[in-house]
């Protein structure tokens, strides 16, 4: 019974690496082939740098271009 | 003096248990991590708060609601039952939750340079080992794990809250408090665990290496990459769709451009709504005895060693792709890959600065951290489906 | 070998049926209209996903929970599942989505034109005759439909999507799948299919009418509306209570001005988080035996023709309004009379202004369009009570 | 049994319409009762023109007014 | 002829009772009170609204569900029945809304001046007394209450809504409709009901005390209070946990400053979404029988009393402290003991600038009106657990 | 019974007001002592004074320091 839980745990482990490495290598060929045949079929305009786009993870209210925007006037207001 | 006396048996003072007093400062601490120490507040503050709940004598937050044989209800259940039955039980608070950090992830990264998905598979080696360090310590009569728990306890490994709470909900229920709080408190060390791995690992030559910047990836990709990746997973691992399945809905409703305000509301309302009763029903299940023994030791330390291999596993395994590959990968990028997002990423930025401080890693780390997310996933999946046949 | 085999055999790949994969299809078409398209995104981009996940072999989110003798769960159930049984089978998402179309509409135009509810009368003409369709397909062995089934098809040509989900789930939840993506397609097909029947039974003088600027209405009058609304209801048709009764106090509460808060959150955060679950739940019903058959043909066809006797009938019944009244309409207006809202009444607007570039219809349209609301709930409500007793 | 499917049809058809027709035309008639009997007991300020208030469907965070006086912040900062 | 039968039959005219007709006058009352008057609109508009719903004949809103033997659901139930079981049976509404209330609450005043607690405390004698004026009636045969009754009517002296719902409904939801009516009236009565009895009890020089400005308050001790709060509960009135463990939940969130996310949300969409069918629940309790009968008239009478009562011993309270301690307290500020946050605060302000132009009470009354929101939860788990073992 | 259900009122009034009245006295102790530990662990940078911050009931969407940024933008926009 012991030695069957050494085993299930090694069976865990070997086919758990192993599907997990088959699915994402996989994964890194499809997602090649789908840039691929997209950027074929829609040769699209690039919604600017992707790696320049952070993560929205701040949930606020106000959009940063628009708090910008808000500075702007701000740093007018007190140029006077 | 009847009443007096009833007032007095029914106060907590004269209930309580010392488990239940050591629980309640259990509580207190994680809410001293989560607010002093910052450790992922959103979800430590809530369940340090359920643990607090779920531990007063008499309050009967955790009890069951009573039915006459009627089916009428003669006394309603307490809060944190129903959250725990409702929403964690069901699955359903992870698999919301999947969908609203679906809605806040950027896989532009990730479709810049897809290799990356491979540190986000090394660093779930993890995952695995940790199972097998379990039925060990089970094997030599340490501790005592069966394989549904093992399974549960390597998940922690995977960095990621919600699909911990998902596989160890449908897994090994009674583990689900000790479970959670290591793996949100791992996920917080991340700072503190991840850099002195990183460097051991590396030498400065590697740490110093410059990637090139990523390419534009276009708004069709960004759309048609959640579906191949559904598809994929439908095909082949049916056992990772639900949660897969939500976190790519999410992340369809984020880049579509179409329904821009179920986007904002799944990145908002719902997924603090969520969060909030998710903690509060992690909680639920920190009572004494279940939180209280020695598996709990081993659970937290099997954890931190999850957490090691698999930033070991992600470091080594960019520097194989170096080895083979042309285009060369800075080693530190790796350790992103156990997930944590996007806290992981951030470290392997700020270790990379350290010996080069032209050298921004962030963008390129973001790559590996969402490909953790998928890869422990995908492990869950697996788990799901063997340790059910076993 | 024995897990190798239990990988294989709970993959998808190797349980899939065709019928599956179709569905897959069905469900990637629908994201496709949805995003590039536009066809009502915020109900098709869900629908389209549920679709997708629900037919996922092995994945189980339509799966029942499963409990042991004592009432224990042993297995959860899945997301769709427990989303279709608390939100649609019981008519609550409909409902609470009915409330909110009632906080996002302005009774305005309506209340300073009410004879305009004529037309919303006059656009339900489709709804009863595509009854009669189906139940002549029925009759004449072509299909096979109950007359309960016939009601819900009949429906949408009410052009109004919560309306049409709650009569199905209440009168043929079977023939849910396709009824709901019926009705959500052809709103989003207004301005294709209305344009034309609209050109061919108006002469380019009527279209030219111009419309008598509408009289200023005052906030007294929209608040005591919806009350007036609901006592009508409630005295003469109470079937229509649920879904006038919620649409009322949505619109108490934009009106009222005392209870803003709520309001907001109405038309933003519930909305949105009932529409995400609604879609998804409506795609648990798009299975391949229930969508996969001669009956989905027809009721798309039948839907049409419901559709075009709809907008043909607000355009007749706008010009009969001219024959009786000094006052005239413009009968372009009759169309958005379907509700739809507010995509027809932008058809009437665009249409007019072919024909006259200084003629504005849009709040002319406006008020037809609300009262096609009315009218198909209206319209509901006999269906459940006369169907009810047949 | 069939023809009883062509009856019951018929049957809804007629009083289907029959009462939307007859709720819909009595409104007409409360509603215009009921704006007379309001407007005599709270002779109202009307809230501008009914006819120019569009219908609030785009759920946006910003006030429309808001976003107007930020663009006169932009323009007048281009202007500079 | 037999559908038209049908129809007719269905109507609510052939349907409707009397009683029915007279609660829905009720139901328009309670809105134009909420509207017109301003009566605490958030809960008084659903209230309302929801009692013209509960009480349209044939309708169904208050419909249980039917299902057949094998547990198939044969007729959904109404949306009022699923709300009311929901989140009122359960106890689950009032205490999300008391965690937003928590979220909300500025503790900052309190803890500047702790002993106006003391005031919070006193305001409560109105509960208890009102208890005795209840079984008092019961006892002379007056009207008819039971032990339970008697502290459900009691409780609408706490002027606090959430607390006197929670209470009903464990103690004696059928009289849910009227208490909750009564609690919420009177609330938005405050500023008629008390300035008398402030004026009464106090005299003009007593009205001008200047309190010394309140010290500044550290963002720790904020922190710290929830949780001393909550720990004392713990060990003393678990009872009591509930309510005051969600308040105290909500207060942390909402101070401690590291998940502004998650306390937003419950400041807004959240409470705002249970505000909405707490309301409409609490409506579906409303019916003729349960409603127009002595015993709510007794309930409306006695509320009244226990408010009076309460105002009065919060201000004889203060002038008690006066008394016994040198630094004097405006006695006027004991009237906000009550609790029916901040009006009950805002109230002591006017009252106090009548007397002295330069005396702003408005922070220092602030203090009270919290504690009176505590007080009325320490008195609400007492009752729960006295008459529980009655 | 009748006489008990009074003196279940009696006990109900005594006991109840007697808990209300230990606790809320108990917790002026402690608090004054949580205040007093809190402020000698941690002698903090008080944030403000505490009776100057309103409570916030109002749920708005625009912070009032940007409200007040925005109106000053106005005013200059008047001003010209
Ligand atoms: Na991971
Ligand atoms: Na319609
Ligand atoms: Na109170």
């Amino acid at each position: 019974m012991e030695a069957t839980l050494i085993d299930q745990g090694l069976d865990l482990m070997l086919f758990g690496m192993g599907t997990v490495f088959t699915f994402l290598t996989l994964l890194v060929g499809v997602t090649h082939l789908m840039s691929m045949v997209v950027n074929k079929i829609a040769p699209a305009e690039p919604d600017a740098l992707a790696g320049a786009l952070p993560l929205n993870t701040s949930g606020a209210a106000i959009d940063p271009r628009i708090a910008k925007v808000i500075q702007v006037a701000i740093d007018k207001h007190r140029a006077r | 003096m009847e009443n007096m006396y009833s007032l007095w048996a029914s106060s907590g003072l004269a209930q309580i248990q010392l488990g239940q007093l050591v629980m309640m400062a259990v509580g207190l601490s994680l809410l001293f991590l989560a607010i002093r120490k910052g450790f992922e507040p959103l979800l430590l503050v809530p369940i340090g708060f359920g643990t607090i709940l779920a531990n007063i004598p008499g309050a009967g937050f955790d009890a069951a609601p009573v039915y006459d044989a009627l089916g009428h209800m003669q006394s309603p259940g307490g809060l944190l039952y129903y959250i725990y039955h409702a929403g964690i039980e069901t699955g359903l608070f992870p698999l919301i939750i999947f969908m609203g950090v679906g809605a806040m992830t950027d896989f532009g990264p990730l479709l810049a340079n897809p290799k990356t998905l491979l540190l986000g598979a090394a660093a779930q080696v993890g995952i695995f080992t940790t199972v097998l360090g379990a039925v060990g310590l089970s094997y030599f009569g340490i501790l005592d794990f069966s394989i549904r728990d093992a399974a549960s306890i390597g998940i922690i490994g995977g960095a990621d809250g919600p699909t911990a709470i998902f596989v160890t909900s449908k897994l090994s229920p009674d583990l689900l408090g000790p479970i959670a709080v290591a793996a949100y408190s791992y996920m917080a060390l991340v700072p503190i665990i991840q850099p002195p791995i990183m460097r051991a690992l590396t030498t400065p030559a590697e740490r110093q290496i410059e990637m090139v910047q990523l390419r534009p990836v276009s708004k069709s990709e960004r759309i048609v990459f959640p579906l191949t990746l559904l598809v994929l997973v439908a095909l082949l691992l049916p056992d990772a769709a639900p949660l897969l399945g939500m976190f790519c809905f999410g992340n369809l409703m984020r880049e579509c451009g179409v329904v821009n305000r179920l986007s904002d509301t799944t990145q908002n309302a719902l997924i603090n709504i969520v969060t909030i009763f998710l903690g509060l029903g992690v909680g639920s299940k920190m009572s004494a005895e279940k939180f209280l023994n020695p598996e709990t030791m081993g659970i937290l330390a099997l954890g931190a060693v999850a957490f090691c291999i698999g930033t070991a596993s992600g470091v080594l395994m960019a520097k194989l792709m170096n080895v083979v590959s042309t285009h060369k990968v800075n080693p530190l990028i790796g350790a992103a890959g156990v997930s944590a997002v996007p806290m992981a990423a951030r470290v392997a930025n700020k270790v990379g600065l350290e010996s080069n401080p032209q050298n921004f890693l962030l963008m390129h780390a973001m790559g590996p951290n969402v490909a953790g997310v998928i890869g422990s996933a995908v492990a869950a999946g697996v788990m799901i489906n063997l340790v059910g046949n076993m």
